[in-house]
């Protein structure tokens, strides 16, 4: 359905990047990808929807492919028509607007308005909490009700690609799972297609179908999630299990620190 | 010892009550962990501690004085100090000028003196800067120290911001959420930071973390919180098996885990 | 004399409201003052004063072709003046405006000079006479005119989806066109309404005493109007203007002769800082949601 | 070249020059800045000093708008301040220029205090809007405090001299407003690597963090304005009595403009950049006279329609700046020097 | 600046001496433009018209001009480049304010300054030694009003009037005096009422005069004030009769005002266009050579011509040493200097530089001005 094959991404004409990042997404699937600070992960999922002339970068290479349709350096708004749509990370709520109106504003694609209603009763049974904040500002929302309002102004769009960015930043635990259940939800009762990118590891490889794992603006590797799961490094670095299973701070702290002074 | 004792502490905006009659108290040197769902009121707490927020009730007492109605700046200067959710960082300006600002209260140079760059101002712009790229070289950031922060990626910015709290030498170290958006590895490092400053500098702090094993691992108490009030409160593993804590916060899966 | 200046006041100030809409426009969708919105008026005024005078249009149509020519400079001066501002800092936008405004004042003295030039009498000349108050036809038209249209623009912003994305694109221009939403295109429409109120305004004013440049200052002196309501208060534009209006008669009515002149000119000002230092945002303005 | 420079102790790798080709260049430019009045006639030096007295101005709103983030429209106003403070001592109390000029820039730091109390609640534009009101009101008060200011026919001074040599020289003057440009643009760099500077820089940046991080707010903020002003009352106070006529024209809102347009033209936050754009915002009209003399004897239409457009053009300026620019001279140098630097190596 | 170089120079061998340089400050663009633009026109003409005819004593008059906008500082850099950087030997200056500003600088740099201000205030030979006004002064003018209204009031009360004026130096150039010599006469002032130059409402203001219920109001403005002010006075069912000094009287006002402007009384110290007097008919003529018509020109283009006639008058008295003193002796040798019946005869000495005592009065009737009196003055 999507496909980015050897994407070159340059911000203020000299910033590299994503150096040559190729990946696909199939319908129907959810997609997870993970990667430490800085890889490029958010530029990626930019890079597909646009907005990253917004933020004066460009992609010079490769191409970006949508559903057989080439939208590599479209504008965003076309994007989004085509079925696009990005939870940006941070939330990135309209604070001023109440909660409802963060709906609406997100079924603006949509052109038959009839539905309205019943696309918000839909997002109202996802996320009960926001239908009991309806008419609050959407600034004064706590953290987890921001991100819940972000997916479901997303789904208000019904696109038939959700691109999320990080949903699990700063919520809680129980938010993390419920969030991440209701993804899964959507995916399967909606068959929204979609691409995740998560720092939680664990959360994110439970839900996906397939990963992919990127450092430094390229992919290093991808797989099925069971083979993920399986490798050493992603053991290791993502998921931070050692052999003996999981591994303390306490403990990493003196190995660390003994390091820095034998180094 | 006591370092910190809330007495009571409410806190409204317009109709939503953010905390509701919390009382806590801050052991000397300890690290204190403040977990809770949402919207808990966390944030709130710490922003009451640093004079961001007025609260509406109660009293915060700090070594012994009671500082509820301090502006920020002068409870920086009694020694408390803090890190944000969002990273909060002068964004213009270098990484040594920013950890330079967590100074600012230890220095004493006026305009005049500072713009004939004579005397005092040079004197003390060298003396500070020897303690800055002491923290500069504890955190391991000193590549990037003349970069503007804005440019640097988020885990360096978190480092970045952590060293500006640092600089001030606080007695009390408020951290907002330290390790959100990192991996595990950038956790482990965030980790060891923290413990060593408790270790090294003797420093009190109070953690905001969503992360659960981060949390049972670094902090010596940890205190839960739901809608505005304190559920619970105790040593890490007492907290996790907590019926209350499992179901506000944890959730079945967490809970059990250990 | 004072119920002479009430009603002055109040039909003055239903100007200013007029004007200080524009004002709230584009700030609700762009949070940003457009300090060229005097020049926008005067530019409404002489664009309707040479269709009339000059080409021999009647009136109402004139006025409608005006408009239409008003939105088209709005949606002209988006593109290429305030378009790439898109995500600057509010300095720019502002200093960018100024520069709007110096621009255009520069073309319009270029082409119709810094003479005063009148209407033919279109309103009827004869003053209203209610009780002991004298009002001129031509306010009371505007009074009417303004708060009609500033009913239609409060239930827009509140009902329509236009209006709902256009304070969503205020809000995080970003997010709106992650959205889907055409941000170019909100800020479109945005300034060609905005141009279109501004016209509506100058052709009123116009036809009050005549058209000249010293029209254009009404831009800086509706501000203080925006800003006491609130920026991006609709309601707060009418209450603002109504407030000032009336204010600003009596302080020159009463004042005047002891400060010889002028005081209509601060009075304003005055009221302005003293409310801001009671309500930072103004009488209704939307706070700024500052959260760590 | 300056690449390989390496510094052994925190005070050499905090000198503002200590590469010895920066001193050389710095030289170099003080030499060519004194020699500059012996080589053309009186009318250029008088367009010098009028800039000169425009840098310290805009140093002075770059300080407030740039390095503090606190966007004002009244400079205009705090510039009149300066003048008036001078011209009423000096005429009405027959105090000398000497002793008036410094009350004049403590006169405009008290008035611009006064109306930096409110940016403590204010931001952003309606902090803008306060300082218009201030601008406004200062000027209602030149206006109508005839008595004291001369209304709208302002006040005439008397020559001042300096020693044996009258300021009335345009020569004279230069060198003395020269020596004050250079001390207020040195005074003005250190005080940003020094410790208040970076706190207004704080402020601008994130002022929630600044007073968590022992800050002041409403001490800076106000000390901000009140420098700014003490710069723009030093200014005014140059401007009365080189000019030795201040009438209220001198400080409206257009001229609090200009100051803006000079420091976002020059580069917000940069001090180099004030004096940049108040050079540019100062040569503009003389250019475009000379421009329009030039073209008219050619097209003899054409200068009448070039003065006509002189306004249109400033705001067409100002507007290509802000899009091509907008960092404004100050990075348009240092681009233009980076690349002078690598060449011919530059890609 | 726009220089008026000669469009036909007769006499080749006159050419190569140095043209004589004077300078213009101008108001092309500001609040006064209304009257500023032809004022200009006509001292600009004039120059032009003097070069064809072959100058002053065989040199070309160079007119070097400069738009000021109404701004006193720009009047200051205007008047530094034309001083420092062409050196002119006199200037033809506009308004008051920026003309007292300059008063100090004229005298120390010796330059004979004409301006299109009469204030009474340049008249002080010791402080203005350089300063000339060539028509009656502002407060003289204001007394003629004053003067007349008290000869032909009827009632046994005493006449009440009120002064409508701009917040300018200009503006309020008379109103003291006025003040005084009203109480002299036996006038009450009833009301001084504040109007911006280019202001288009004037309603409170009206307001006030109809309260205090003022017989007359002298408008001491430039056109866009008067029509300002006389379509709210009609607007708001005022009586009161008006009385404009020079600047606010001409054909623009009714222009502007249409049918407000019947019965306007205008203080006249330049003749209108349509007047049938021998300066008329060299106006005309030069016109006409350069295919503009006399009708198209009002009666402030007669004002600059008739101003820059005279300036040059005295270049040319002043003989072939064309320094700020020969010129400044020459115009004191102005004595009943006819010109043309353009204005009343001018008269300078070293003691005085006022020019005439004498207006004309004229009122609206039919749209168009018409003498209510012959040349008078107040004493
Ligand atoms: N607008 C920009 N201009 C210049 N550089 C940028 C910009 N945005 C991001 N970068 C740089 O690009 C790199 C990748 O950034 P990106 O935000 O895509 O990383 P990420 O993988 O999403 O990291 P994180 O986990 O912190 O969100 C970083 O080094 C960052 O500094
Ligand atoms: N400035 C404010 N104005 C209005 N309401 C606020 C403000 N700050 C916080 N709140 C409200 O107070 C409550 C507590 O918020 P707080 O930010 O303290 O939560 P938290 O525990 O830090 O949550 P999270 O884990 O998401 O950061 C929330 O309901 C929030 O909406
Ligand atoms: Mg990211
Ligand atoms: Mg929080």
């Amino acid at each position: 359905m999507l496909a980015l094959n050897n994407v070159e991404v340059v911000y203020d004409r000299v910033i590299l990047v994503l150096k040559g990042l190729s990946l696909s997404v199939p319908e129907g699937k959810i997609v997870a990808l993970l990667g430490s600070n800085g890889a490029g992960k958010t530029t990626t999922l930019k890079a597909i929807s646009g907005l990253l002339q917004a933020e004066n970068g460009r992609v010079t290479d490769g191409t970006i492919e949508f559903c057989g349709a080439d939208i590599t350096n479209r504008d965003a708004e076309e994007i989004a028509r085509r079925g696009i749509f990005q939870v940006m990370e941070g939330r990135r709520v309209f604070e001023h607007l109440t909660v409802e109106e963060n709906l609406i504003a997100g079924s603006y694609t949509r052109k038959d308005r009839r539905h309205l209603k019943k696309d918000l009763a839909l997002v109202y049974h996802y996320f009960p909490r926001l239908a009991d904040l309806k008419h609050r500002v959407a600034g004064y929302l706590s953290g987890g009700e921001q991100q819940m309002l972000a997916i479901g102004r997303a789904l208000m769009a019904r696109p038939k690609l959700m691109l999320l960015d990080e949903p699990s930043l700063g919520l809680a635990p129980l938010l993390v799972a419920e969030i991440f259940k209701i993804i899964k939800e959507i995916n399967q009762q909606e068959g929204t297609t979609i691409l995740v990118v998560e720092q939680n590891a664990n959360i994110a490889l439970s839900i996906a179908d397939y990963g992919y794992i990127m450092e430094n603006g390229k992919i290093v590797l991808e797989g099925d999630v069971a083979k993920l799961k399986d490798n050493e490094d992603v053991r290791e670095f993502y998921l931070g299990l050692t052999d003996v299973g999981k591994k303390s701070y306490r403990n990493v702290k003196h190995y660390k620190r003994r390091k820095r002074w034998l180094g | 010892m006591k370092l910190l004792t809330i007495e009571e502490l409410s806190l409204h905006f317009g109709g939503v009550t953010a905390l509701c009659n919390v009382s806590l108290q801050v052991n000397k040197g300890e690290i204190l962990a403040i977990i809770g769902p949402n919207g808990a009121g966390k944030t709130s707490l710490l922003n009451c501690i640093s004079g961001l927020y007025r609260p509406s009730a109660g009293r915060i007492i700090f070594q012994g004085r009671d500082i509820t109605r301090l502006p920020p700046h002068r409870r920086a200067q009694l020694g408390i100090s803090r890190t944000f959710q969002n990273i909060e960082l002068f964004k213009h300006l270098s990484v040594l000028d920013n950890i330079m600002l967590g100074r600012h209260v230890h220095m004493r140079a006026g305009v005049l003196s500072g713009g004939l760059y004579w005397g005092l101002a040079q004197r003390e712009e060298v003396a500070h800067r020897r303690r800055v790229e002491e923290i500069i070289d504890f955190l391991e950031i000193e590549s990037v120290r003349q970069k503007p922060v804005g440019m640097l990626a988020y885990g360096l910015q978190k480092r970045v911001e952590l060293g500006r709290a640092l600089a001030l030498e606080p007695e009390l170290l408020l951290l907002d959420e330290p390790m959100a958006g990192m991996n595990a590895e950038e956790k482990e490092d965030m980790a060891r930071f923290i413990l060593d400053i408790a270790e090294e500098w003797g420093t009190t702090m109070i953690l905001i973390e969503h992360d659960m094993g981060v949390v049972m691992d670094i902090s010596d108490r940890v205190v839960v919180f739901d809608f505005g009030r304190k559920i619970a409160e105790g040593v890490p593993a007492e907290v996790q098996a907590n019926p209350r804590v499992i179901e506000a916060y944890l959730g079945q899966q967490m809970g059990v885990e250990r | 004399m004072f119920l002479q200046l009430l009603v002055t006041g109040l039909v003055v100030g239903s100007i200013y409201a007029l004007v200080a809409l524009g004002f709230v426009l584009i700030y609700k969708a762009s949070d940003c003052i457009n300090f060229a919105q005097g020049e926008f008026l005067l530019v409404g005024a002489y664009v309707a004063l040479a269709l009339v005078v000059t080409y021999q249009v009647p009136f109402l149509p004139a006025v409608a072709l005006t408009l239409c020519f008003a939105a088209l400079l709005g949606v002209l001066v988006e593109r290429l003046v305030l378009r790439p501002f898109i995500g600057e800092p509010v300095i720019a936008v502002i200093m960018a405006t100024i520069g709007l405004s110096s621009l255009m004042r520069g073309i319009i003295q270029f082409i119709w000079g810094t003479d005063t030039r009148v209407f033919p009498p279109v309103f009827p000349q004869t003053p209203v006479q209610i009780g002991e108050v004298v009002v001129s036809q031509v306010y009371l038209w505007s009074l009417g005119l303004a708060l009609l249209l500033l009913i239609i623009f409060a239930l827009f912003f509140k009902f329509t989806i236009t209006g709902i994305v256009m304070r969503a694109v205020a809000d995080d221009q970003q997010a709106a066109l992650s959205m889907g939403i055409s941000v170019k295109r909100v800020f479109a429409i945005t300034w060609a309404i905005a141009a279109v109120v501004a016209a509506v305004g100058g052709i009123l004013l116009g036809n009050i005493n005549g058209v000249n440049s010293s029209l254009a200052h009404l831009g800086l002196k509706v501000l203080p109007v925006a800003i006491l309501g609130g920026l991006d208060s609709i309601p707060g534009a009418v209450i603002g203007g109504l407030i000032i209006g009336v204010l600003e008669n009596l302080a020159g009515g009463y004042l005047d002769p002891i400060f010889g002149g002028g005081v209509k000119e601060v009075a304003p000002f005055v009221i302005l800082v003293l409310i801001l230092l009671i309500r930072p945002y103004g009488l209704f303005g939307k706070e700024i949601i500052e959260r760590v | 070249m300056d690449c390989g420079l390496f510094t052994t102790s925190y005070e050499e790798d905090m000198a503002i020059l200590f590469a010895p080709a920066a001193k050389l260049k710095v030289a170099a430019i003080i030499g060519c800045l004194l020699l500059f009045p012996l080589l053309v006639g009186p009318y250029y030096v008088s367009v010098a000093n009028l800039m000169a007295i425009a840098v310290i101005g805009a140093l002075g709103l770059n300080i407030l708008v740039g390095f503090t983030g606190q966007i004002s429209i009244g400079h205009g106003a705090f510039i009149g301040v300066g003048a008036y403070t001078v011209g009423v001592l000096t005429t009405k109390l027959g105090l000398s220029f000497w002793a008036a000029l410094p009350l004049a820039g403590l006169a405009a730091a008290a008035v611009g205090a006064l109306f930096g109390i409110p940016s403590l609640r204010l931001k952003g534009l309606y902090l803008a809007i306060a300082t218009l009101a201030a601008q406004v009101i200062i000027e209602f008060t030149i206006i109508h405090w005839t008595s004291l200011t001369g209304g709208s026919a302002g006040i005439v001074l008397q020559p001042v001299s300096l020693g044996p040599y009258s300021l009335a020289n345009d020569r004279v003057f230069y060198y003395f407003v020269l020596l004050l440009v250079i001390f207020a643009v040195v005074f003005t760099f250190n005080l940003f690597r020094s410790r208040v500077g970076r706190a207004f820089m704080a402020v601008r940046d994130r002022d929630i963090a600044a007073s968590v991080m022992g800050i002041n707010l409403l001490r800076y903020k106000v000390l901000a304005f009140a420098l700014s002003s003490f710069y723009a009352g030093t200014a005014g106070a140059l401007l009365a009595g080189y000019t030795r006529v201040i009438t209220p024209e001198n400080f409206t809102i257009d001229v609090s403009i200009q100051y803006l347009a000079m420091i976002i033209i020059g580069g917000l936050g940069s001090v180099l950049g004030s004096v940049y754009g108040a050079v540019f915002m100062m040569l503009l009209p003389i250019g475009l006279r000379a421009l329009a003399d030039f073209l008219g004897t050619f097209f003899p239409n054409i200068e009448h329609l070039l003065l006509a457009m002189q306004t249109a053009l400033f705001g067409l300026i100002i507007i290509l700046f802000l899009i091509f620019e907008p960092e404004g001279l100050a990075k348009l140098w240092k681009d233009v020097k980076n690349y002078f630097r690598l060449w011919p190596f530059s890609y | 600046g726009k220089k008026e170089a000669p469009s036909t120079g007769p006499a080749t061998a006159e050419k190569t001496k140095e043209p004589v340089k004077i300078g213009g400050i101008f108001d092309l663009t500001g609040p006064t433009a209304d009257v500023g633009q032809p004022y200009a026109d006509g001292a600009k003409a004039y120059i032009d018209y003097l070069n064809s005819k072959g100058g002053v004593n065989g040199r070309q008059v160079e007119l070097i001009d400069i738009d000021y906008a109404y701004d006193k500082t720009k009047a200051l850099e205007a008047y530094n480049k034309l001083v420092k950087q062409d050196q002119v030997a006199a200037i033809l200056g506009w308004g008051t304010g920026d003309t007292e500003a300059l008063k100090q600088m004229i005298a120390a740099d010796k330059i004979p300054y004409i301006s299109g201000s009469y204030s009474e205030g340049l008249l002080d030979i010791n402080l203005c030694p350089y300063n000339f006004l060539v028509a009656a002064s502002y407060s003289d003018q204001a007394r003629i009003a004053l003067k007349w209204i008290k000869d032909n009031w009827k009632e046994s009360r005493k006449p009440r009037v009120a002064l409508i004026y701009n917040d300018t130096p200009f503006g309020k150039s008379p109103v003291a005096d006025a003040k005084k010599y009203a109480a002299q006469i036996g006038i009450d002032i009833v009301a001084d009422e504040v109007v911006d130059l280019k202001a288009l409402d004037a309603t409170s203001q009206m307001l006030d005069l109809k309260q205090k219920k003022a017989d007359f109001a002298i408008i001491q403005g430039t056109s866009n004030l008067a029509a300002t002010v006389l379509k709210d006075a009609k607007k708001n069912g005022l009586s009161t009769r008006f009385i404009g000094l020079n600047w606010a009287a001409d054909e623009k006002v009714i222009k502007l005002a249409g049918p407000a402007a019947e019965g306007y009384i205008g203080v006249i110290p330049f003749a209108f266009p349509y007047e049938k007097v021998p300066g008329m008919a060299v106006i005309q003529e030069y016109l006409t050579a350069k295919g503009q018509k006399l009708e198209e020109k009002n009666q402030k283009f007669i004002q600059g011509w008739t101003s820059a006639m005279i300036m040059t008058e005295g270049i040319k008295r002043a003989g072939d040493k064309v320094t700020g003193e020969a010129i400044k002796a020459g115009l004191e040798n102005l004595a009943n200097f006819d010109t043309g019946g353009l204005s009343a005869p001018v008269t300078f000495t070293a003691q005085s530089h006022r020019g005439s005592e004498k207006v004309r009065l004229a009122e609206v009737k039919n749209g168009r001005f018409e003498y209510l009196t012959d040349w008078i003055g107040y004493k």
